[in-house]
Order: structure tokens, then C-alpha cells, then sequence
């Protein structure tokens, strides 16, 4: 199991900078925002945390597609599921690979991007603490969704229309958290769902996503 | 006949309209390929039979 | 323990391909699959590693002890030949590289990225992967594909001190590996799809 | 080639055959009864309805806008359970009938949100609001989509069948967990069901009866529907078997 | 030609709904951005014509991985490239395709998702035209991203860090009239580099595209 | 037009992998390269299929004329068979693909996704493909791989068809193809590589 998470990390480091891209994407949707919409700083900050936390769903999208596709298609999923390891312990591995290598990075760097968007001041703790609630469960649901859409061609994009509407609650929940925190708002309630939701997925999803990968090694 | 819908006689017609579209258009699409696959499996079945 | 298939059916997309086959592999025995393209081959190797479920018959004494090798190698083009090794053997809980390296030529190239291997050297990592699971049972899916003749041979003395030691192999090949090993020709197992049409539940009802 | 035990049972009905036998006698009268109530309702709304003091004649949406947001939700409800059918039971009929009344569940999210919004306009001044009700409404239809792409996606039709139904079920938690999420997230800001009839207050009987005949209809409507594309897919999956036998022949 | 371009839709089209799918991505985009936001009319009318720029853009981009990388991994490019084909036309043929499944299907789908935005009224006229006038710059620089990328594992994201920023100036622009159509402003400036944009990547960039490609095909 | 190689040196990953090596392939004549795994005929193929450039010599007689079949057939898996070779004809611009079809005994399956096939129909495939571009020149990298008997035979008529009608064929390989054909073995031409030090122009400052 380690031998995994290890070989997923350094795969990730070797492979042209897993860490820095996810967080490079994430830093250019934020850029990119005040060039879409313009640069009046209210609005910006009115909208802070909600571009924030969709900027990194995005970036934890994106990188989804390549999760399970490369040990499909160079055949290594084949050999994992003939090892030692039970399916669910891969599929749990590589999602919290994901993590480490995509919603850690973002979680430290969200606070630097705030900057960016006008965040008003009490809004980076805040920012912080239900990104780092809520991205787990980003990983486990996108984890889920890769296995779905493994054995297709093309599957990035399907992979995305069944990701996005799973990832509502958690998204509501994390934007919610953050922008009443920027407020000064009580954020226990939303907190509460946060980190609810992302312990249910955490403790679950791992056996739909190992059945559903089960049926697609076949 | 046709009653009186005042000033939203537009809004009520086109959601009537849309609906009744909607409607009808899934209902053809089904009978359309209901139709087509029954032909086929029934061309295939006798096909199947007559090769052995 | 022997590796036991009884009466199995296997199916591809729906459509039964092979039937009726049976056969024992006893430890210290090799069996060499033959048949011509698309009779089911690789099917049956999935089959027996576990990968599919077969339509009826049963698989017996496979349940973890089956190394398969399939055409895809698994082989991380980033990682050195080293990393990709080591990786499987941590994953196995087997011993040590070394030996797999030596036994296959790769211990100049150990520290090389996968991604620049030839195609032959390739193979020869995805073959070195064996000897690093432990396993008793290999299932090899033409394993000596884009082989030199020295590589062959190599691959050969893999396989006859995994005998020696008590393993068994399942090849399936075109290609004379020079071992001294009973053959199997499948085609004699070709599903007759009229009297197959059982295979398919679905389509059972239709009789 | 079915066992006599089962002959008895319910589940006899999953033998494609039967499906296809007992299905083809019960269509006719499937689609006049959904043919008759439907008029029938849509009519007596239309033309012999009073307007609402208050919404004017914008009232007579409710006869298409209630019943398909009903429908809406309850063809992900049949769909839900079929895969449950399908996953426990592995009946091929019941996963296909999943199948079937995906893009009927959807179409009829449409309708909702299509009338709803037409409905919108002169009511709450807008076509659309972030509304809870209306917000889930959309996930669901997305949910939908995902749904039914995926079924689209995949070659193998018990591959599709398993890899759906978990999705479905997965997706029913989610959507359930989206509801909650957005009744929460706009709480403070509930503006448009404000504006809209209270049913208590305003659903008389002259309303109520012409909405109970639409609804039976749109429910007749949906199961009719629902049987025969689950035939037609039934004959799809058989064509696919003759197919392939055929090829494997040749 | 007209063989690749007929092929590369079809295999659009076959593999899941290439059409649908780059779509969908945008609808999901597009009904995020008030969960995260808010729901609030005024503030969502204002950042609308940014944010259907912006999730067209992404939509467009998510694509992008599969434009060449398929046909690489599977060796149709090292075949095309023997053929007697200039590998400017495949370039640009594969850039049109792209268009066509994506960037085609959101300019006529942006109205519609204008809807869920509360855009102002005058609004959907011009963003439907920045976005036809937009778009093949978009399917364009993105063709000569991904050929730029072909060679690598895990492309995807690093694709997305190298087109980004070359999209920049497009999305500045396009925005910026679908803004000011949407209030009513003077459209014609930006109008008018923006369709410089997309004639001159159309006109130069296939020949970048090719000769990164032919370096990367070594 | 022959096709001429003189003084070739090639490189892969930088490093001079072959040196000095020289041939001429006249029309009507097929030549087998042979060699250990990793010494460079893959790298040798795609330089004279004008993939990557000579790190010195010259190819001449290649331009255009050369159809190039490597590891990777190319095949779209969502694509039927006849779909696939149809769009390589008419990329091409040569003529129909029912020959092709026939010359691989591909006729039946001409209906089914590429994907569905196994892996040496999916070889054959990938072979008719050089039936239908019409191209003299075939510069095929071991093509027999995962082919059964029967398969080999059908491809050594199509290469001697081939020769017959005036084209030639440069085939690198490990296995014996049956064919009539003059062989090179390249293991002679290996780099040297403390001599070949100047192959690398930027080495080459360094003196
Ligand atoms: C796109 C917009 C809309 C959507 C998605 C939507 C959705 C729904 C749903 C899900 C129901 C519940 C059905 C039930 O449980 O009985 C409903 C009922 C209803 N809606 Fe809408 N709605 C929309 C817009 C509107 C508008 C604009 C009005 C009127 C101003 C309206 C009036 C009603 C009424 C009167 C009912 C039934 C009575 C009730 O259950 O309280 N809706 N709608
Ligand atoms: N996904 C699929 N859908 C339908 N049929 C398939 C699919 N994959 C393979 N087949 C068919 O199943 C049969 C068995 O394929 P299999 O790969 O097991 O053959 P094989 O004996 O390994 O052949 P080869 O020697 O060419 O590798 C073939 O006729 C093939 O065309
Ligand atoms: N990307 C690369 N970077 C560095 N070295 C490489 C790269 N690709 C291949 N090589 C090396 O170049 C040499 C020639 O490789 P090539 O693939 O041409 O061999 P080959 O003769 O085709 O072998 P085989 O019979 O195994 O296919 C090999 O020693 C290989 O290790
Ligand atoms: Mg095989
Ligand atoms: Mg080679």
C-alpha cells in the first residue's frame, strides 16, 4: 500500500511537476476572473470565495482524468488487480495520492490567491479551513468518477458531467463556509455538512468506486 | 370556444406549446426507433432461422 | 496445488468463444496454449487470472497464486527499470531485484527511464516483473514478442528454474520457445455458437 | 428455459419474452388511457377553468408544470429501483426499463423547468431564480444527463447496466445531499415561492380536479412510455446478440 | 482532407458525443458559479458575460488533451506525417473538427445559459457574436498547445498552463464585448481585435503548430 | 528508384546509436534487417521513414514513396475495420480497400470496431493499411508479431505480391518470415561510441 502511495507521488513529481500544475491552474482561473468579469475590487471581493473555491474544483477536475486512465492503458491496472491489494485499498490510495499531490497544494495556496480577489481579512482562515475540509472529498468523489469512466475513449469529458453534479453539495457547503466566514458570520452549521460529507465519502465511496472498477477491468 | 387568457395569453400558450412539443416529440422519437428495431429483429429472427 | 479448469465456457463481448475445455497444470509443469488469431486465448488467460468471470465452469487453485503478464507491461515510462521493479516487488511482498535483473540482462540498464527501453528491452522488464511477484502460477499472454533469440533464451531458463522450483507457467504463443512443455491447440474448443446460445443469460429467454 | 418455480412469481415478468408478451397486449389500452386522461385533464384546464384572482389566466401552467415535476422525480425513483433490481436480482429487463425512462425522466425535468420558467417571467419578473426548489430541479437534470451519457458511452450492455446503476445510486444520495445544500444556501434569500400560489390557500377544487386527471395522465403517460422503449430496447439487445452471433458465425 | 475532417467527427460523435459533452461541461460550469457565488440576480447579471466567457473557454480547453494526444498514442500521427499530407492542413483540419464539436455547440448554446445568469437583455446578441467571432481563436491556439504537449505523460495539465496564458488577450476581448453589448456600451474596438485575433492565429499558428509537432514526432 | 542509405549515423536519446551503416534496396527486392534488442533498427526505420533526422549520411529514394507500418497500427478502436482502412485510402489517394481486405482474410470482420478484434487481427489490420496507400517502399518494424501461421503466410504473399509488382520492403525483425529475401545484420555497425564522440554537434565543441 505504501509502495503505491509512493509510486503515485513520485509519478506525480517526475511526470512534468504533479504538484505545480494543479496549483498553476488554480492560480490562472483566479487571474483570470477579474479579466472576465473586470476589475471593480468590490465585486471581487464579493465574490471572492466562491471563485476561489470553484477555481480548485476545477484544478482537482482536471487532473482527474489521468487518476486511473495511465494505469489502464499501460496495462497496470490489470496487474494491481491480480496482487495482493484489495481493490479498495488501491482505489482509496490513489485517491488520497490525489490529494496530496492536487488539494494539499491548493489548501497552502489559497490564502496567496485571496490576495488576488480582494478576500476581506477574517475570509482567509475560513478559506483555509473548509478547503481543507471539503477537498478530500473532492478526491474521493473524482476517484469515483475516474473509475466510472475508465475503459472509455475520451472519457475526460464524460468523467466531468458525472463529477460536477457530485460535487455540488460539497462545493455549496465549502463556498458557503468560506463566505460567511469572510463575513463574520457563524459557519458551524455549513461546516458541520462539510466535514460530514466529506467523512461519509471517505468511508464509502471507496466500495462503489472498486466495485465500478471491478466491472470495467472485466 | 377559445377562452379569454387576458394579458398573459403569450405565457400561457408557449408553455402549453413547449410542453406539448416536448411531449410529442418524445413520444415520436420512441415510437420511431420501437418501430425500426422491431422490423430489424424480426428481418434478423427469420434471417437467423432461414441460415440455420 | 494443481491449477484446475472444468468444463469452462469463456465469453468475449457477449459472444461465447471457447468451450467445453478443461485441463490440470501440476506444479513443475508448463502448458503451451496454441491456436489461431481470435480463437480466445487471451480471454482464457484473463479468465483464469481472475479478470473476467467465465460464463460456466469453474477455475480452481488460481486464487492468488497467478502472476499474469498480459501485452500491456505495465511499465512506467518515467520511473527507471529500477523503480518499476522494485515497485512490483514491494506490491508482492517478495524479496529483492536483483536476481530479476540479473536473470533478464537489465542490470546495465537498471538505471535508465523505462520510457527509452527498445522494444525488446521492454519486454524483457515486463518478463523480469515474474520473477519478483513470487507467485507460483504465471500466465503468459506471448510473452517472447519483440524477442531477440538471446532474450528467448534467457526467458526460457526463467521459466525452467521456475519449474525446478516448483511453479508452473500457462503460455499461450505462435512461436517455438524451445521448452520442453506439453502443448494444449484450443481450437478444438471453438464455442459452436447455435448450440451456445445458453451463454448469454439474456438471451436465454429467447431460446 | 425458465424454471417452472419461478413462473408463478412477479419476477417472471424479467423473462424478456413474457416482458415483451404481456406488454404488447397491455399497450393499447396503456396508450388510450394516457391519451384520454391527458386531454381530458388538459382540457377541462384549459377551457373550464376560472382564472386566479391573482395570476390571471397563468394558472392554467399548473396543469402541466405539477404533473411533470412530479414525474420528474418519480422516474428517477423507478430508475433507482430498477438498477436496485438489477444490481441485487441481475434481471436484464429490469436494468433496461432503467434505461429507458432515463430519457423520459429527463424530458419531463425539462417540461418542469421549460413551463416553470415561462411561468416565471410575469410572475416573479424573471425567467429564472436561484430558487432551492428550481436549483435542484437543474442538478436533478444534470444527474439526468450524466446518467444517460454514460449508458451512451459504453459498449458492453451489462458493463453499461452495472456501471449505471451505481451511478444511480450514488447519484440518488448526492441529489439528496444537493437538495439540503441548496435550501441551505438560499435560505436567507428565498424570494420567488413567496409569489407563488400557497396550495392550501389557493388550490380549490376547481383547480384540484382538472390537476388530479392531468396527473393520472402524465403518470399513464410516463409507464406507457417506459414499457415500450423498454421493449425496444429489449429487441436492441437481442438484435446486438443475433448480430454478433452471426458475425462469429461468418 | 476532407477524409481526416470527416473522420476526426466521427470518431467526435461515436466516442460518447463529442458534441454533447464539451456542452455539458459548459452548462455545469455555468450552473456552478451561483452555488458558489451566491444567488444573488443583481451581482450575478454583472459577472454573467465574464463567466460564460470564461466557462467557454474552459469547456474548450478541457478538450483540448484528446486533440492530439489520441491519434499520438495509438500512432495515426507518425503515419499521418509519412502520408502526403502537409502537416499544416492536419493541424489546422484537426483544429476545424475541434471547432466544430465544441466551440460551435457553445455559441449556440451561451443564450440558453444566459438564462440561468440573468444576463440583461441587449446581452445575448453580442455575447453570442464575440463568441462566434472568439471561439476559433480558442480551437486554434489550443490545437498548437496540444501540439506542443503531444509527446508528454500527464500533458493534460501542463497543456492547460501553456494555453492559459495565450488566451489571454481572446478572453480580454471577447468579454469585454459581450460586457459592454451587455450594458449597452460601444462594441466596436474590442470587436475588432478580437476578430484580429482569430484571423491571424488562423493565418500563422497552424504553421507553429506543425513545426512543434514535427520536432515532437522525432 | 532504389532506395539508398550511405554512411548513415543515427541517434536516439542523443546517444549515436548506429554508425556507418549503408545499403541500397533496389525495386522488386525485399531486405531483413536483424539484430540484438536495443541496437537501433527501430531508430534505423523511423530515419528513413523521415521521422527523425541522420545525425550524418544520407537517405535517398524516400521522399514520398514510403509506406511506414511501426508498433502502433494506427487503428481508431471506435472505428470499423472497414472504416479505418477506408480513411487511410483515402488519406492516401490510392483506390479501393477490397483487395486489402481479401489479402488479410479481413472480409468478415470488415464490420466490426477495431477495438473488438484481438490482438492479431488487429496486426492484420495494420498490415492491410500498406496494401492501400499504394506507397513502393514498405518499411515495416517487426510485423509479424502476435500473427498466427497462417497470418505469417498471408503477409509473405502479400510482401512477395508486393515485390512482384515492382515494390520493395525494408522489414525489421526476430523471427523467420519465410521469405526469400537478402539479409543485414546491423550488429556490425554499433557505434563506437568514444569514436562516434562528434556525433552530437553540441559534443562536438567540447573536441
Ligand atoms: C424553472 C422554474 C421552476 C421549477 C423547476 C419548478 C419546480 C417545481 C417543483 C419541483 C414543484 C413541486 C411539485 C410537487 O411537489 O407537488 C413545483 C410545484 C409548483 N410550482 Fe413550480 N417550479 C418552477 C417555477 C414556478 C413558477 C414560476 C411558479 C409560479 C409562479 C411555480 C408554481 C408552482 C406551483 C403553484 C406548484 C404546485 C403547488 C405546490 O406544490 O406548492 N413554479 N414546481
Ligand atoms: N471487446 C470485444 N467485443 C467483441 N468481441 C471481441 C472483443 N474483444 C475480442 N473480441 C473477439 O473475441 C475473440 C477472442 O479474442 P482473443 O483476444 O481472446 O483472441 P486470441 O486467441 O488472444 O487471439 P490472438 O492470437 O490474435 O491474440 C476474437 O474473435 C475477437 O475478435
Ligand atoms: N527515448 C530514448 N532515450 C534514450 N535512449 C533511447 C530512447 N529510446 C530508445 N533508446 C535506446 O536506443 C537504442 C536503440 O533502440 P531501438 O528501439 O532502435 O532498438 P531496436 O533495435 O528496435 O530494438 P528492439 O529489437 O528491442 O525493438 C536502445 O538501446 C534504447 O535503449
Ligand atoms: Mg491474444
Ligand atoms: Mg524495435
Amino acid at each position: 500500500m505504501i509502495a503505491l502511495l509512493l509510486r503515485d507521488l513520485r509519478l506525480a513529481v517526475r511526470a512534468g511537476g504533479g504538484f505545480g500544475l494543479g496549483l498553476a491552474f488554480f492560480l490562472i482561473v483566479t487571474v483570470m476572473v477579474p479579466l472576465a468579469v473586470g476589475p471593480q475590487p468590490a465585486l471581487l471581493a464579493s465574490i471572492a470565495p466562491g471563485v476561489l473555491w470553484l477555481g480548485a474544483l476545477l484544478a482537482c477536475l482536471l487532473s482527474l482524468d489521468r487518476l486511473l486512465a495511465l494505469d489502464w492503458e499501460d496495462g497496470s491496472l490489470d496487474l494491481l488487480a491480480t496482487a495482493p491489494l484489495p481493490l479498495e485499498a488501491v482505489v482509496t490510495i490513489k485517491a488520497l495520492a490525489h490529494w496530496i499531490t492536487t488539494g494539499l497544494p491548493l489548501v497552502l495556496a489559497a490564502p496567496a490567491l485571496g490576495v488576488l480577489l480582494n478576500l476581506p481579512g477574517p475570509g482567509y482562515l475560513w478559506l483555509v479551513i473548509s478547503l481543507a475540509a471539503g477537498t478530500p472529498a473532492l478526491s474521493v468523489i473524482g476517484t469515483f468518477g475516474a473509475a466510472l469512466t475508465v475503459g472509455l475513449k475520451r472519457g475526460g469529458l464524460l468523467l466531468s458531467l458525472l463529477v460536477l453534479p457530485l460535487y455540488v453539495p460539497t462545493l455549496i457547503f465549502g463556498a458557503e463556509v468560506a463566505r460567511r466566514g469572510a463575513v463574520g458570520m457563524d459557519t458551524a452549521t455549513p461546516l458541520l455538512m462539510l466535514v460530514g460529507i466529506s467523512a461519509g465519502a471517505l468511508a464509502l465511496l471507496p466500495f462503489a468506486s472498486a466495485a465500478v472498477l471491478r466491472v470495467n477491468l472485466r | 370556444m377559445m377562452p379569454d387568457l387576458g394579458k398573459y395569453a403569450d405565457t400561457v400558450l408557449s408553455a402549453y406549446a413547449a410542453s406539448i412539443l416536448l411531449l410529442a416529440a418524445l413520444v415520436a422519437l420512441s415510437l420511431w426507433r420501437g418501430r425500426r428495431l422491431r422490423r430489424d429483429m424480426q428481418d434478423m429472427e427469420q434471417r437467423m432461422r432461414r441460415d440455420g | 496445488m494443481d491449477l484446475t479448469v472444468s468444463d469452462l465456457t469463456i465469453a468475449r463481448g457477449g459472444v461465447p468463444v471457447l468451450a467445453g475445455l478443461g485441463f490440470v497444470l501440476e506444479p513443475g509443469h508448463a502448458l503451451i496454449l496454441r491456436g489461431p488469431n481470435g480463437i480466445g486465448k487471451t480471454t482464457l488467460l484473463r479468465t483464469i487470472a481472475g479478470l473476467q468471470p467465465p460464463v460456466s465452469g469453474r477455475v480452481t487453485g488460481a486464487e492468488d497464486r497467478i502472476a499474469y503478464a498480459a501485452h500491456a507491461d505495465g511499465i512506467k515510462p518515467t520511473l527507471s527499470v529500477a523503480e518499476n521493479l522494485r515497485f512490483w516487488a514491494r506490491v508482492f511482498g517478495a524479496g529483492g531485484i536483483q536476481p530479476a535483473l540479473e536473470a533478464f540482462d537489465l542490470t546495465g540498464l537498471s538505471g535508465r527511464p523505462a520510457g527509452s527501453l527498445s522494444a525488446g528491452q521492454k519486454r524483457r522488464l515486463g518478463l523480469a516483473r515474474l520473477l519478483v511477484t513470487g507467485r507460483p502460477v504465471w500466465v503468459l499472454d506471448e510473452p517472447t514478442v519483440s524477442l531477440d533469440t538471446r532474450a528467448v533464451a534467457m526467458f526460457a531458463d526463467a521459466i525452467r528454474a521456475h519449474l525446478a522450483w516448483g511453479g508452473s507457467a500457462l503460455i499461450a504463443t505462435h512461436i517455438d520457445l524451445g521448452l520442453e512443455a506439453e502443448v494444449l491447440d484450443v481450437s478444438p474448443f471453438r464455442a459452436d455458437l447455435a448450440q451456445a446460445a445458453g451463454a448469454d443469460a439474456f438471451d436465454e429467454a429467447f431460446g | 428455459m425458465t424454471q417452472p418455480a419461478m413462473n408463478s412469481s412477479l419476477w417472471s415478468y424479467a423473462n424478456p419474452r413474457k416482458f415483451l408478451a404481456t406488454t404488447e397486449r397491455l399497450m393499447p389500452f396503456l396508450w388510450t388511457a394516457a391519451l384520454i386522461c391527458l386531454v381530458t385533464g388538459l382540457v377541462w384546464g384549459f377551457f373550464f377553468t376560472p382564472d386566479d384572482y391573482r395570476q390571471g389566466s397563468t394558472v392554467k401552467i399548473i396543469y402541466l408544470h405539477v404533473p411533470s415535476a412530479l414525474m420528474a422525480i418519480n422516474a428517477w425513483m423507478m430508475m433507482l429501483v430498477a438498477s436496485l433490481i438489477w444490481l441485487v436480482r441481475r434481471h436484464h429487463v429490469s436494468a433496461l426499463a432503467a434505461r429507458a425512462a432515463g430519457p423520459v425522466g429527463a424530458v419531463m425535468t425539462v417540461i418542469a423547468l421549460v413551463t416553470g420558467a415561462i411561468w416565471g417571467q410575469p410572475m416573479w419578473g424573471t425567467w429564472w431564480a436561484w430558487d432551492p426548489r428550481l436549483t435542484s430541479f437543474l442538478i436533478l437534470f444534470l444527474f439526468y444527463l450524466g446518467y444517460i451519457a454514460l449508458w451512451e458511452a459504453i459498449e458492453d450492455p451489462d458493463t453499461a447496466a452495472d456501471l449505471t446503476g451505481v451511478l444511480c445510486l450514488v447519484g440518488s444520495v448526492f441529489a439528496l445531499l444537493s437538495r439540503y445544500a441548496v435550501n441551505f444556501w438560499n435560505q436567507g434569500l428565498h424570494q420567488g415561492a413567496s409569489l407563488s400560489m400557497d396550495a392550501e390557500e389557493n388550490v380549490a377544487d376547481v383547480f384540484y380536479l382538472p390537476l388530479l386527471v392531468c396527473i393520472a395522465g402524465f403518470v399513464l403517460l410516463f409507464i406507457a412510455l417506459v414499457f415500450y422503449r423498454t421493449g425496444t430496447e429489449i429487441r436492441a439487445r437481442r438484435i446486438r446478440a443475433l448480430q454478433a452471433r452471426e458475425r462469429a458465425g461468418a
